[in-house]
């Protein structure tokens, strides 16, 4: 048996650079420059994309110029379209927390900074592709020009609630915007979301789907049941890892993000994994684009790292003061996503600042509006929900016995607590 | 009509359910080639193709989250988890996921899937291929629960489960896959095929969820059983020569609740058995049931007859199993008392 | 002496347990630089170094895994679960694992691990951060669950649930974290620190675990309750003027059945009150075990006063959340049937 | 939106080349000349090791030389003490299969071919070092000098059995060899060796953990799981993933070995992924060494892939013949562990076919002798075991009073029954 002497053991408990009282510190944080990554073949060999999660797919330049092979090039109409929904997504947010201030809802949660994500992937899909988002993709229902005033009803659990009061604000549910129920548990739409695909290429059907989680969530189980059987049945998905750098206090080290890139989990099942800079239109949207064609022909699932940085508190009840520098995003090397597609906009002379104000304008406006609307319908608790009866049905198709009791029961205590 | 014993009567079931349903396909550990390691699925992969019967990785939770996002998609999966004792990694899936999603989209999304797997012991198995966990998902509103105690009922159940358009877990009880097992392990084993409810039509039909059976009719105890149990309980009511009346649940949710309460109103007593450890266990339920509903109408204590409160010791499993002399003696001693 | 809310209580336990002894050491999700969601485990880190105190990946399941792994080795972690509706991925490592290794191992290896985590709602957290899954636990032999009602009994019971050589689950009533929380949302909250049961003494000390607490002597009617609902039961009682003796169970498993029996054979009448799902809900056992064992002294069916059998409805809190009316109506229901 | 013709998807099924009726076909497969891998200093960077999950560590080539870096050099004595082991281990499973077949036993489990994985990597470890194996690693306990008749008593659950008749035959758990309670579950015990190698770290031990998981095992959630602890905590732990080819019917391309090596699950948690051939005893040694070399130096964590085959049928309830060729092992390329070391120190000139036989006729003594004991303590049934009483302890440290109770129940049943 081996007989070297040997050296005590330590436990490695990992730490970010910063904790607040510092200031942010990204300078160990290497950022290619833009258009260097090679784009292959849809149809590449595995072998030839191991590189990738090891470099950092970005479009946008220092200067706001696209360059490279991943530029999508698309019509300016496309990139005004991107920016306003990003400028709407953000403008919803900030109001919508407002709103949660102001006690008219229980919770919210912001995904200022990340705006790209859901905006353009959405952009890149096809509006039939399904989608199984986590909670901070709001950008995708926006971009697929879901009515504000749907949102905020289900946030207020008002009257017009299509959710009927049931779940937590912002857990939105759309079939029709091909939008799944967002789950309060991490990661379960992830494996749900390959069965899908799974499901549509069985049936020999068009469309692919897509799913949510960010860097936290891949220590969850569900993130490894979608990775082997994406790889296992070559489904037609898109699995995308929102790498913000935060888990609520936790940085992207304690979710195995220290020396490993989330991107490199795909080489384990064989499959693609792209490294993006997540706050870059442009290169969100070609790598969208270039793992859907791939799905789209029989070629199997991809994932995709989009690098970004968690502008906002983790939601309405978290104060990031309390574990990071507060200065960490004015730092980000990679900037904002709304003011980086907008310089490149400006440089290629399709947007000018006065345009900018206008939409902004604009927007603000229309989010007004669809706010006034909403809360003509009510805000949580004011008034009172009218329909408790309600509460019982949806637990099965046809409501059993026990239920039909115990609604009875309970519609008898609220007449007697009137009376009272 | 065909004799079939409960392999073959769920076999037939998947057999006539993707026959009709190019939506149904079916799928989990060793079922396509094989066929599973109870042959549950032998023959359908060869019959309807390696996309509609085929094995699946490892990974309990994954079976379960694949078939809910197919669910979802509109087809109806029938997953098999090899034993039930490995069905824990899929809770999550099944409890947070399967069990809410109608109710949290408000019907906007839906997870009609069916999940077939071999519980109880009875068979040399040890503590993990022994267990009987259904208290833990009866406990779960949005969960339908189905035990089967014969080849016809299992047939007919089974095709009602995956025709439910909400998510049903479907107990095989392993120990009468191949025959009535009442308990007495020292003797012969009678196949199904001397059984009359191995009687089993080749053709489609379906047993509604949540009608319970009467085994066998009685006057003076109300036995309530499911699976296995069942015929444990009539061998024991034959042998102790007490009249009683014997209730097989089929379905412990939904739950034939007049039935039981028909009977204890009639009886006055009432034992309650299954194989599952006793404490927090589905008998609970029932006799928090019936103690509400025939309070004035018992003469005696509702008694427990269930697994012991510890894991299922290989070596003694016969003094773990909960067999028909247990089970008289409780008959006696509510009859006594 | 001090005054502490629970939260306090449970923080100073952590403290009193990692100070006295150095196999202790506690992580999850967000527990370490931030201290907890809840802030139980603030300042832990700083005072006993990050690897005493740390976080974890967001994979319950690798947490128990970890933790069980470490109580092989000889220490005693403390770990969180950051809301009990997220338990579910630690299922199979809770029940396949840590309630069985004793067991197969034959007490040669064992897994001495605390579990907390924050259950229960009134707190407008919406079907994901408002459930109580004690249930689900208490049918696995092997597990010991716990949950206080009071800041002195939470320190008092979290101690003496690290020092067990068994695994425990002790969950935290999050409702009643900041006071005791009587189901009267339309008021204040009176804080803890007008509670005779927030004086903590700062030191070292232990609860039994297995011993429930009469929070209210009566001699009409036997209320068992736990957590959140103790106060509930007590504002009911108040409010009534029913003569209920209120039983706190402290811990589900062991269950101190000897308190409850002697109660219910003094009042001869019994409400079994649990914020959980009313089927197979732990208010199945308790009747199951009252009715066994008081048979001949019930003078009225037990009743259960519970959440109801759907997932927790974010806007509906108030109708789903069992409050003192419900309660009372129950008092009054047992004493003139 | 993207507006590309769309083809009808198809979901692919992954097939083995080859199923009963016809003949096994590895020809497909690439088996690379031994000593061709280079051997990395056990603190390489991790970026240096990332082609080490797509190549074969071997040592022994087809003449049974040992060639390349990887050649641990072992003495002749633990060669040989190597090859005993492992005979060993094969006679063991012979006769015990045999005892099943006779009704001895309800169930046994053999580890045939497979042979190399637990007598090397057990004699590459120090006695202290804790293993969490999977059923198939006896080899472990055989290599660390259990007494066969242990083993045997827990297989028969006789009067001597450690665990008091309650688990399943061959789920061994022998603290005093270091050797963990085997789990039922699947997978279960991997995350608690990472959590046991935190622990030995976090007490400033010098002892390292070990755990197993078979090809068709990495599916399961705990492998994720051990993989993202043992990478955030730099966990001093080997974590071997046995690759037989076959997970009972399944072929490891359900398990997402189709594309992927399993060596390579660990580049996506930074860890070194060594795939070697584990039927070379010298190579499966040498990996194990430098993988425990690593974390004894405080290095972290490794993952070592063992490329095998599962000659024998899953358990003692499996027939392969209707799921795989019959021939399949005759033609696996990698052949048979004991074969190829007794090869090798006979081509060393330390062993020869005289002393071979010789050394099999012992060993074959040597287990009757055990079997013999063994069975003088009873078999499965026979005598029935005495000590029902006993099925109620250890459920927890203190026998609660509903177990009291229910013993007491049982009991009297029996005597009941004793007396009818
Ligand atoms: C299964 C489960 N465990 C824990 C939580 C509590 N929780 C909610 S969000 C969150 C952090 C998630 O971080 P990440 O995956 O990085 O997503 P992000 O919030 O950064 O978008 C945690 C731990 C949960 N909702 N579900
Ligand atoms: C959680 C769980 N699921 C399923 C099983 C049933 N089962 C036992 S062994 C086995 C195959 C394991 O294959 P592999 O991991 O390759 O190990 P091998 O048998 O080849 O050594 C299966 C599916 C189990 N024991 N536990
Ligand atoms: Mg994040
Ligand atoms: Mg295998």
């Amino acid at each position: 048996m081996a007989k070297n002497k040997k050296p005590r053991l330590e436990l490695h408990i990992p730490e970010p650079k910063c904790r607040p009282g510092k200031h942010a510190d990204f300078s160990g944080l290497a950022i290619p420059p833009a258009g260097k990554v090679a784009r292959p073949a849809i149809d590449a060999q595995e072998k030839d994309l191991r590189h990738l999660p090891y470099e950092l797919i970005r479009v946008l330049d220092d200067k706001g110029k696209a360059v490279g092979p991943w530029d999508p090039k698309l019509p300016a109409q496309q990139l005004r379209d991107g920016l306003r929904h990003m400028l709407l997504t953000r403008e919803f947010d900030e109001r919508m927390m407002k709103q949660q201030r102001q006690g008219k809802t229980s919770f919210y949660i912001k995904c200022t900074g990340e705006e790209a994500v859901g905006v353009a992937q959405a952009m890149a899909l096809d509006d039939k592709d399904m989608l199984f988002p986590s909670y901070r993709q709001q950008g995708l229902l926006v971009a697929r020009g879901c009515p504000l005033v749907r949102l905020m009803n289900q946030i207020f659990s008002n009257s017009q609630d299509n959710l009927k009061g049931r779940q937590l604000p912002i857990m939105y549910s759309e079939p029709d915007y091909g939008f799944f129920s967002i789950s309060g548990n991490l990661g379960t739409q992830l494996p749900q979301a390959v069965g899908w695909a799974m499901a549509s290429a069985y049936s020999g059907d068009t469309r692919i789907a897509a799913g949510w989680v960010g860097d936290g969530t891949t220590a969850e189980a569900d993130v490894h049941y979608a990775l082997t059987f994406a790889s296992v049945y070559r489904a037609p998905v898109i699995l995308t890892i929102v790498n913000n750098q935060w888990a609520i206090s936790s940085f992207q080290g304690i979710a195995g993000g220290e020396h490993a890139t989330f991107a490199a989990r795909a080489m384990g099942y064989a499959l693609p994994g792209l490294r993006v800079d997540g706050n870059d239109f442009l290169a969100v949207y070609a790598a969208t684009k270039w793992a859907a064609d791939r799905a789209r022909a029989n070629l199997g699932a991809s994932v995709i790292e989009l690098y970004t940085y968690r502008a906002a508190a983790h939601s309405s009840s978290d104060d990031p003061s309390a574990y990071r520098p507060a200065d960490e995003w004015k730092n980000w090397p990679l900037g904002d996503p709304i003011e980086r597609l907008k310089q490149h906009l400006i440089s290629i002379k399709e947007w000018d600042e006065k345009r900018h104000s206008a939409l902004v304008e604009e927007l603000a406006q229309h989010v007004a509006e669809q706010l006034k609307e909403a809360t003509s319908h009510g805000t949580l608790g004011n008034p009172p929900p009218n329909d408790p009866g309600s509460m019982f049905e949806d637990v099965l198709k046809e409501m059993p016995g026990r239920l039909v009791m115990q609604r009875e029961q309970m519609l008898a205590l609220r007449k007697l607590g009137e009376e009272n | 009509m065909a004799r079939m014993n409960m392999i073959q009567a769920i076999n037939s079931a998947m057999d006539v359910a993707m026959a009709r349903d190019p939506k149904v396909l079916t799928f989990g550990e060793d079922v396509g080639y094989f066929g599973g390691v109870f042959r549950c699925t032998a023959g359908l992969q060869k019959k309807y193709g390696a996309t509609r019967c085929f094995d699946t990785p490892i990974a309990e939770g994954g079976i379960v989250a694949a078939a809910i996002g197919m669910g979802v998609y509109g087809l109806r999966p029938v997953v098999e988890i090899q034993f039930s004792d490995y069905i824990y990694p899929a809770v999550d899936q099944l409890v947070s996921e399967a069990a809410r999603l109608r109710y949290r989209s408000a019907g906007g999304f839906t997870a009609p899937i069916t999940l077939r797997t071999p519980s109880g012991g009875g068979i040399f198995g040890g503590q993990t291929h022994s267990q009987s966990p259904e208290a833990i998902f009866t406990h779960v509103c949005g969960l339908t629960t189905v035990i089967p105690s014969n080849p016809y009922d299992a047939k007919g159940l089974l095709l009602a489960s995956i025709e439910d358009d909400d998510p049903v877990i479907f107990f095989e009880p392993k120990r009468i896959y191949n025959g009535p097992f009442d308990g007495h392990h020292d003797r012969p084993l009678t196949p199904w095929s001397k059984h009359e409810l191995s009687e089993v039509p080749e053709e489609y039909y379906t047993l509604p969820l949540g009608k319970a059976r009467i085994a066998r009719a009685g006057e003076t105890v109300t036995v309530i059983a499911y699976g296995t149990m069942v015929h444990v309980c009539l061998a024991a009511a034959e042998e102790t020569g007490v009249d009683a009346e014997v209730i097989d649940l089929r379905s412990l949710l939904p739950l034939d609740l007049d039935t039981l309460v028909e009977s204890v109103k009639k009886t006055g007593r009432c034992v309650v058995v299954h194989e599952a450890t006793k404490t927090c266990g589905y008998g609970a339920e029932l006799v928090s049931l019936v103690q509400e509903h025939c309070f004035y109408n018992l003469e005696a204590p509702i008694e427990r007859v269930t697994g012991w409160d510890t894991p299922y010791p290989h070596a003694y499993e016969w003094d773990y199993f909960p067999g028909p002399r247990r089970v008289g003696l409780a008959l006696k001693k509510v009859l006594e008392s």
